[in-house]
């Protein structure tokens, strides 16, 4: 089947996180110029509002796109979208976020659930292998996503799945609206006050609140800092993790599963079955395993594989740390 | 001319009474221990310095304000006018100093407000109809009874408040300065329109700076000062005495400048 | 009581000689030019607003005005506008209701317990989350007249505490499917009028122009008032009946005019006749413009306070129910997010004041439409968000200046 | 004894003069080609019926509204009146009818009002004082100058436009019906006050439906009717000629109302 | 000229025989009584609700009034309560300002890319994006002036926008982290006076007040006015210092006064000196009341709109890049979310009327303490978010509602 000059859509749903528009989209592109030069790619983000991407979704639709890659900003919502779609004959590939109540056609991410297990087993390990106690009345915080956004929502039950391989209490739990970290530090500064030093690492569900929680301790003059997690791998992130602030982020090259998605689109837009590796609600999928990022393998995970430069993370005030941890 | 005692009066019953009413605004008291009968059938001019309290009696006659003691009565009954509703229900018609019309609604609206035709299918065109009578019968120069309110002049609206209150079918009407801003027909015209209210039977309370049209039209002349009681007269009394029991002075801003004139004018005469 | 110096013959409301003539054609234009001057336009600037930015996205973007996404629009125009038709109440009494958005997500939320999870008919639910509506509504009400509490905070408190509830009765389970196979999901999807249906409905608005006008026109003449000649009612009502059909037949080349839309519309209408053509409508506008006032002449102001509230919480409830049949999810995000900024900007683009006294419920639909064409344009485009956000910005500043433009020579001429 | 032509007037020349002056409100031409001299010393009344254009015409002068066509020279040089503030630099002062005060703003700040005493620290101190002077100068009946003008009565209101037009020290001033709302003491005050005002030099333009206080004060009467010059009078004119001049009809609603009074009067005397 | 009826030898403002005595210490107690029945208590009744806040937080987990957690608070007030500053003098002049948020976060932004990014000096880059606010609003004041477009509409535009510009300019690396040992982060985080500072400025007002005050009442008695007696001053003077060392005394057993906070005081009382005591306060409070009354007093009421709409915008921009100091990065949420709500919430629960003419400095401050204390109550109670938005709700509501119940009195004693 003739593909040239099929049109393909690629929604994502919020801007919370900047790797949608830094990675995913550019990585999709890029691959879709490799396998159908002449096809179409229309971008667009929700901004974290279901409605909105309700109407990208029919907008897309209206304007000839045969193939939706669709990272839903509600994941029960997008249920009907990919309904109407399919009764129109467009296909809907998940992305990211997996749309459980209705069968896509296919689902290709990383699994976010997987994301918040990780980041909080690496903690309990670190600290389990630091040999802190969890006896007494010590524990972590717990800093989750908006209380409105599905994926955080996985995350948050990731978190809880990864923080039961240890035995370290819960002290608090907070859903951050709007994932705003200032809502978060003004959140963590309150438990500083309330908890002290018994408070020994902190769970947070991005970078940014993390990047809260962090500066609340600072703010609060505990020195050092508690080991406190992230995800995303912002550069923010990373300079923090170099400079010691921040134990752990997630690296998700996202142009990888962004790529993957293209060639199933592509292999859509042919007609043709993709093949699946898994099945997940359902659905055929392919699922990519994200990397933890600490100090340790910092280097191996970043700059080796290229997805940020030294020269991006190594700026004057974090030049001594890159230099300790060997990235020039 | 003051009535010492006014047993005559009493003959009848009036249709709203005051006794004892007082209002006090924070500090100030606007009003102290005022009486004030209104008959049916008679024009009681309210007379008083700037200030005096003679509004603000108005407005409690009228449910706008709360007094702060004192009681009430209509026809006998002692009454509350909790609010303008209540007062407009007893046939209290009121036309306030500050006129209270809403600036966005056009002037037909504004004299219908409240008491539309056809609540639920606005009938325009007999409100319409309506409206330009009651103005040409007060003698308005209006050019469009469809133009908002806040495009009128300061006359005009005076016009359009009187021509509200001729709306209903009250019992009692009470004037707060009616004719401050009105041109000299417009004022006579609303001067014989209360001659011929009150013919009608209705009381009439009116409230007005000017003391020729006050001994004009009123059966009996109420003066305030300093929110309180200071007399009452009937209009055969002069000017002078009138003045005096308003400012409380013999010697007064009025009475000098009626010397000075005449001074200036004999000096004139003999150059 | 003869009035000696009004023209001699003239029309009861013709009589003052400073009034230019204004009847016959060549009046009208000149009326109109004069109208022009003294930016007396009530919705035109709008409206030309609203072709410049359909021009500009066409040009950008040929799918733009293509009958399919015209549909789309129609669709997502009317959850929205329903609800910003219950802000031009708030605004017309000079309050403000912040939890529209609140309430309209707790609605639907609603929806999703009583109706999928708790097996409640339909039209229970329905009904269940609109007297929620309502019953938000007098809350606020008695909170400003009994305690004098400005609506502002008393609502905002309520788009917190309603936030709250809305993700609280859908804790459990997180965003809940409605049926797609539901009428009510239908509704909010799919359903648009037959052809012959909507063709017949676009032209009742003239032929009703043209019949009550002349009517209006008849008695006026026979009360010895000015009225408007058939001609100009006749020209109004073909010119009107003509653009109407056009854009029905447009929009039938696609799926047709959708049902929702068209309860959208008769909301507005019936609340346009509420506003202007009853009592409760005037004592609306004249509590707005001022309340003193209004309370002298008896209106009981603090009943319209509450009808207003009232209203305004129940129609954000219906417009919440409505998106989430458009939705087919009572999702956690329904009413977070624009709801309300995009529900109140709309009335005020549309030219309703946020001082009380002045608007139309025609201004929710023109606003609304407005705000939904630039959303829909720039999707058109592909854009980065940050992009999108500031020519949002921009092309909003644009349709409002015309009217404003138009208004500011009003001001000049005095009649702000 | 109307004016028929007025060279005498131009002898010298005026402060302030209007030439052709229309204004239009959408339909309505509320000003039709006026012209008006004000000269130094001289106090010009302007009457007119209910809506004939004298507050329109005030606005113009005072830079409140522009006018549609027409020249204003102001000693001699041609001037736009773009604004208020242009106004007010000529050394125009205004009292408007509808008062302009900030209802929000006490005594003290209103009458001080863009004239304040020490721009970056405010003297309320001296500017109290001042504003007690100014107003018992006027006879004001004022409880409290801390109060918020909206908590004033009407007459107050006035009283402190009024003092605020005193502030300055004008070369024009224009008072929109400035005794309507005042008691007979502060009637008397302000009409004292503008002779002075007029003796020490100063253009003086009032505007009245009193036409007793016209006559009284006035050194010419000017009439407009329906937004258009309507002829020129001096003090001796008898009512009947001006009344006249302002309904625009002999028959007129004071004339009627002044033979029904006399009727009654006469028919009350022989029972 | 004699007024024959005043009181012989009373003060000049003391001759009106109406006017209840309230001098000397009964008299005081007198006045009192008659305001509290009148309603005319300022921010009496906030201060009461704002206790009656604490009261239950404390309650409910003790550590809320720990002088550690007071700290907290006060950091966390200064940065909304700059911007919330700003929003009174729009709302002084009847305007409003949607786009603090978006200012804000795009100053911090503008802090990240310069600073950090591209090198410049923190003060210069602090000076662009404090012009940056400040040509904003410039802009909003020009459309308005010469548009006449509606600030709500102008702003809304600007909401938009400036948040699409702050992602754009984000865009390539999304959140920029602040130095931690630079001075900026130290002030927004760590920085507090030295105890015998905050002691000795603890003492500054009463003194200031007391000096002031007798001087005042020194020249009021010689220009034949009413004066407050000494003993009343020196008594309000001791209340004042003994309540201000108390406190501080009580933050400094824990990290002591932030010097962020005396930043934000000190603009607020700097407001304040402007609002009430300048002739640009006096324009600005009546061009709030009454626009056209003010624009007949020669006042130029653009130059008051433009003048208000920078400060507003240069504040914003001020509180964003104080934010951004203190949480020690440029993030892409800046100025997002709740920001604008609760900057505009703080002036209306403070007392500034969303209508113009009536509001003072303090209000932000007030507000603001209220909303936050909210928030850091409901952070030491372990709630899940959906209960925390319906406390937060509740909570204040009534926080505002025993300022709204003294209000209503004051209504229903016709002083609205
Ligand atoms: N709402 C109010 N709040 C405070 N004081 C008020 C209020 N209304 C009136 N006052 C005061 O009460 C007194 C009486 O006012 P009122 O309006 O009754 O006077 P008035 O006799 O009508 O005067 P005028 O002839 O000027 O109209 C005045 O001193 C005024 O300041
Ligand atoms: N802003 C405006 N918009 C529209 N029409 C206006 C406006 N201002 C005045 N008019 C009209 O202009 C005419 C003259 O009004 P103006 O206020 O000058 O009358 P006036 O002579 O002062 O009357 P009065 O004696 O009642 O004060 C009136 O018919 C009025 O309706
Ligand atoms: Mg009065
Ligand atoms: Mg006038």
């Amino acid at each position: 089947q003739d593909i040239a000059g099929s049109t393909v859509a690629f929604l994502m749903p919020d801007q919370g996180s900047t790797r949608y528009e830094e990675h995913d989209h550019p990585g999709f592109v890029a691959e879709m110029k490799k396998l159908c030069d002449s096809c179409k790619v229309l971008y667009l983000n929700a901004d974290a509002d279901v409605t909105k991407q309700q109407q990208q979704f029919n907008s897309v639709i209206t304007q000839g796109a045969k193939v939706v890659v669709l990272d839903p900003v509600d994941s029960a919502a997008a249920a009907s979208l990919v309904h109407n779609a399919q009764a129109q004959g467009v296909k809907v590939i998940a992305y990211d976020r997996p749309i459980p109540d209705t069968k896509a056609d296919f689902y290709v991410s990383f699994d976010n659930k997987a994301i918040g297990k990780a980041i909080a087993a690496s903690l309990v390990e670190h600290l389990k292998a630091k040999g802190v106690s969890s006896d007494g009345d010590v524990g972590v915080l717990q800093i989750n996503g908006s209380p409105t956004d599905a994926a955080a929502g996985l995350i948050k039950d990731g978190i809880h799945e990864g923080l039961k391989t240890g035995s370290y209490k819960t002290l608090a739990e907070f859903d951050t609206p709007n994932w705003a970290p200032s809502n978060a530090q003004q959140w963590a500064a309150g438990q500083i006050s309330r908890f002290g030093n018994k408070i020994v690492g902190v769970v947070a569900a991005n970078d940014g609140t993390g990047g809260g929680a962090i500066a609340a301790f600072k703010a609060a003059g505990v020195d050092p800092v508690p080991p406190v997690t992230g995800n995303d791998a912002t550069i923010a992130a990373l300079q923090l993790v170099i400079a010691g602030d921040q134990y752990n982020t997630i690296s998700k090259p996202s142009e990888i599963v962004a790529a993957a998605a293209a060639n199933v689109a592509v292999q859509l837009l042919k007609g043709e079955t993709p093949k699946a590796e898994t099945t997940l609600y359902d659905t055929p999928s392919q699922l990519f395993v994200p990397a933890v990022v600490t100090q340790e393998n910092l280097k191996a995970e970043i700059i080796d594989k290229k997805i940020q430069t030294a020269a991006q993370l190594c700026t004057d005030r974090y030049a001594e740390g890159c230099k300790k941890l060997g990235i020039e | 001319m003051a009535i010492p005692d006014a047993p005559s009066t009493t003959s009848r019953q009036p249709v709203l009474s005051l006794r004892g009413i007082s209002k006090n605004f924070g500090a100030v008291s606007a009003l102290t221990d005022v009486d004030l009968d209104i008959n049916a059938g008679e024009i009681v001019a309210l007379v008083g310095d700037n200030g005096a309290g003679k509004s603000t009696l108005v407005k409690i006659l009228a449910g706008a304000h709360m007094p702060s003691s004192g009681s009430i009565t209509f026809d006998g009954q002692p009454v509350t006018l909790a609010n303008p509703a209540a007062a407009l229900k007893l046939g209290i018609a009121t036309v306030f100093q500050d006129l209270a019309l809403c600036e966005n609604l056009d002037v037909v609206a504004n004299i219908f407000l409240g008491r539309e035709l056809h609540p639920l299918r606005l009938d325009e065109v007999s409100m319409e109809v309506r409206a330009w009578k009651l103005l040409n019968e007060l003698s308005a120069r209006i050019p469009s009874v469809r133009e908002p309110v806040a495009s009128l002049s300061g006359g005009q609206r005076q016009t359009v408040a009187i021509a509200r209150s001729l709306l209903m079918e009250p019992r009692v009407i009470l004037l707060d300065e009616p004719t401050a801003a009105l041109g000299v027909a417009q004022t006579a015209e609303v001067l014989n329109l209360i001659e011929r209210v009150r013919d009608r039977g209705l009381g009439v309370v009116m409230i007005s700076h000017n003391m020729e049209d006050v001994r004009a039209v009123a059966d009996r002349i109420v003066v305030l000062r300093l929110g309180r009681n200071n007399g009452i007269f009937l209009p055969g009394a002069s000017n002078q005495e009138l003045v005096t029991a308003i400012t409380g002075a013999d010697d007064n801003a009025v009475s000098r400048r009626g010397r000075r004139t005449a001074e200036a004018r004999a000096g004139g005469e003999q150059p | 009581m003869t009035v000696s110096d009004r023209n001699p013959g003239a029309l009861l409301d013709r009589g003052d000689e400073r009034l230019k003539d204004r009847s016959g054609a060549k009046g009208a234009i000149q009326g109109f030019l004069d109208r022009v001057r003294s930016g007396d336009l009530g919705s035109l600037p709008v409206v030309v607003g609203l072709v410049l930015i359909c021009t500009i996205f066409q040009t950008l973007n040929p799918v733009f005005l293509s009958p399919n996404n015209l549909v789309n629009l129609l669709f997502d125009c009317s959850t929205v506008g329903i609800i910003s038709l219950g802000i031009v109440c708030v605004l017309m009494v000079g309050e403000i209701d912040l939890s529209v958005g609140s309430v309209s997500g707790l609605a639907s939320a609603l929806l999703g317990v009583l109706w999928v999870q708790w097996g409640w008919p339909v039209a229970l639910a329905i009904v269940a989350a609109m007297a929620v509506g309502f019953v938000t509504g007098c809350v606020y009400a008695l909170l400003l007249n009994r305690l004098g509490m400005p609506s502002f905070v008393s609502t905002l408190s309520g788009l917190l505490a309603f936030l709250g509830l809305q993700l609280y009765i859908l804790g459990p389970t997180g965003s809940i499917n409605l049926p797609y196979d539901s009428p009510m999901v239908d509704f909010g999807q799919l359903l648009v009028m037959p052809y012959w249906v909507s063709h017949t409905l676009a032209v009742v608005p003239g032929v009703l122009g043209l019949f009550l006008g002349y009517r209006k026109a008849q008695r006026r003449r026979a009360a010895g008032l000015s009225s408007r000649s058939l001609g100009g009612l006749l020209l109004q009502a073909v010119a009107m009946t003509l653009v109407l059909e056009l854009v029905t037949y447009y929009l039938n080349q696609s799926r047709g005019v959708p049902w929702m839309f068209a309860l959208f519309v008769g909301l507005v209408v019936a609340m346009n006749y509420a506003l202007k053509r009853t009592q409760w409508g005037r004592s609306m506008t004249a509590v707005g413009g001022n309340r003193e006032a209004a309370r002298r002449a008896g209106i009981n102001v603090r009943l319209i306070y509450t009808s207003a509230f009232a209203l305004c919480a129940t129609l954000a409830a219906t417009g919440g129910l409505l998106s989430a049949a458009r939705l087919a999810t009572a999702s956690q995000q329904a009413g977070t997010g624009d709801v309300n900024l995009n529900a109140i900007a709309a009335a005020v683009i549309g030219g309703t004041s946020l001082f009380g006294g002045r608007g139309s419920a025609y201004s929710a639909l023109l606003g609304i439409i407005v705000i939904q064409s630039i959303a829909s344009g720039l999707t058109l485009l592909d854009l980065s968000s940050s992009l999108r956000y500031m020519i949002t910005g921009c092309v909003l500043a644009i349709a409002v200046i015309v009217d404003s433009l138009a208004r500011r020579s009003r001001v000049s001429h005095g009649r702000a």
